[in-house]
């Protein structure tokens, strides 16, 4: 399945319209988006770096994700640096 | 009406209201009404900061901030208005980032339900604040993780 | 200017004014801003208020006012601004009978601040309440005793 | 010597004009007015209520006074009830 992860904070620097699109498997999870998007950075971003993404949470315009929750339906995600708002 | 007020702001539209959100969660039998009003400052960790832009996952942020207002009634009960406003886009130095208001019949009740407000405000919402320097250099801040783990409990980075 | 602001505002003549005390204290360096407000409640204690009148020795409030002002800076350092405001007179409901507001560069201090300085001026100042009834009677509110006993603690009626 | 004790809250529905003078010795405390004021209050107040003076504090217009302070120089003194503000 198509899946779009947007984009924010630290994240915004690396996508010109703060957005990537990967491609997986129908049974997916979200350890998997995170695993794909870590190849995707590895291979495009190239100041990328892992601690980022391994500090960051996955979610849905609804909720945070866990690990083995598997990818909305509308495969519309987003990627969550660690937030600092207030 | 609803009891509870949450929104997003986008500076170039508009400027968060502290008055509106008094006047929002007054009730005649609520004698007390607890506020925060967080503002941006001139320095941070020793660096003179000229501003900060706020990035927003607008709808998650929606939908956490009327979570956080459920969760105050759940804890507080029914005799609660909160009122939760978070600012986005480009700020100057004294400008409102975040308003955070709570009305109850009596002040104790008010202060917790405002500091749990903005606790959870600060902590779980899908905010991110990059601050501007004097020098030219623009810096994501630190933050909250929010990874979820598998035993369920949220981190802190 | 002084780095606080204590008041006392006779209803005849003026009104409290929160809008104000957010202004005051305000500063560049300050991130965080609590505020509490205390306003007449149509309800206590079962019994339907139609007004309070709030009696006050104005000139030992004001005193007072500066020494609880004058203890957030011995607990919370220099980087403090506390705005306390009560008003004297006759009181509907939903109008104002307090403002205090507390600012400093972090959240935390803001709100420990401006609780330190409520519950003071709660407990301690020279004020006191008659509800007046929608039956007609008028009732001085049970209160905090200011008693100095010998041992030099004040007790609480 | 001339003591003048400014009446609040309470009290005032015992004196049309909110407060009570009274003589003391030079020596006196405010104990000794503490005294003083319930003897007056038997006498000319009718409905007056022993508990309320024992949970008031006496205080000058800068502080609280204990009950073994001298009376202030110039003789102003107030009596203060339980307080209720806020």
């Amino acid at each position: 399945m198509n899946v779009e992860i947007k984009l924010f904070g630290a994240f915004r620097d690396y996508e010109a319209d703060a957005r990537v699109r990967l491609e997986l498997t129908p049974e997916a999870t979200v350890a998997d988006v995170r695993s794909a998007l870590a190849s995707h950075a590895t291979v495009h971003w190239p100041n990328f770096r892992p601690a980022l993404l391994a500090h960051s949470a996955f979610a849905s315009e609804r909720a945070v994700l866990r690990e083995g929750d598997p990818i909305p339906a509308d495969g519309q995600m987003a990627v969550l640096p660690p937030v600092s708002g207030g | 009406m609803e009891r509870h007020h949450c929104a997003v702001v986008d500076i170039a539209q508009a400027r968060l209201d502290p008055a509106a959100a008094l006047e929002f969660v007054s009730d005649p039998g609520f004698g007390g009404i607890t506020m925060f009003v967080g503002r941006v400052r001139d320095l941070n960790h020793g660096r003179v900061v000229t501003g900060v832009s706020y990035d927003m996952f607008d709808v998650l942020a929606l939908n956490g901030f009327t979570d956080i207002a459920a969760r105050g009634e759940a804890q507080f009960g029914p005799q609660l208005k909160l009122y939760i406003a978070h600012a986005k886009g480009r700020l100057g130095i004294g400008d409102l980032a975040v308003v955070v208001a709570a009305g109850t019949p009596h002040r104790d009740e008010a202060f917790r339900a405002c500091r749990m407000a903005i606790e959870a405000v600060k902590h779980e919402s899908p905010v991110w604040k990059q601050e501007h320097y004097a020098d030219g250099d623009s810096v994501w801040s630190e933050g909250c993780s929010l990874c979820v783990h598998a035993d369920g409990e949220g981190g802190h980075g």
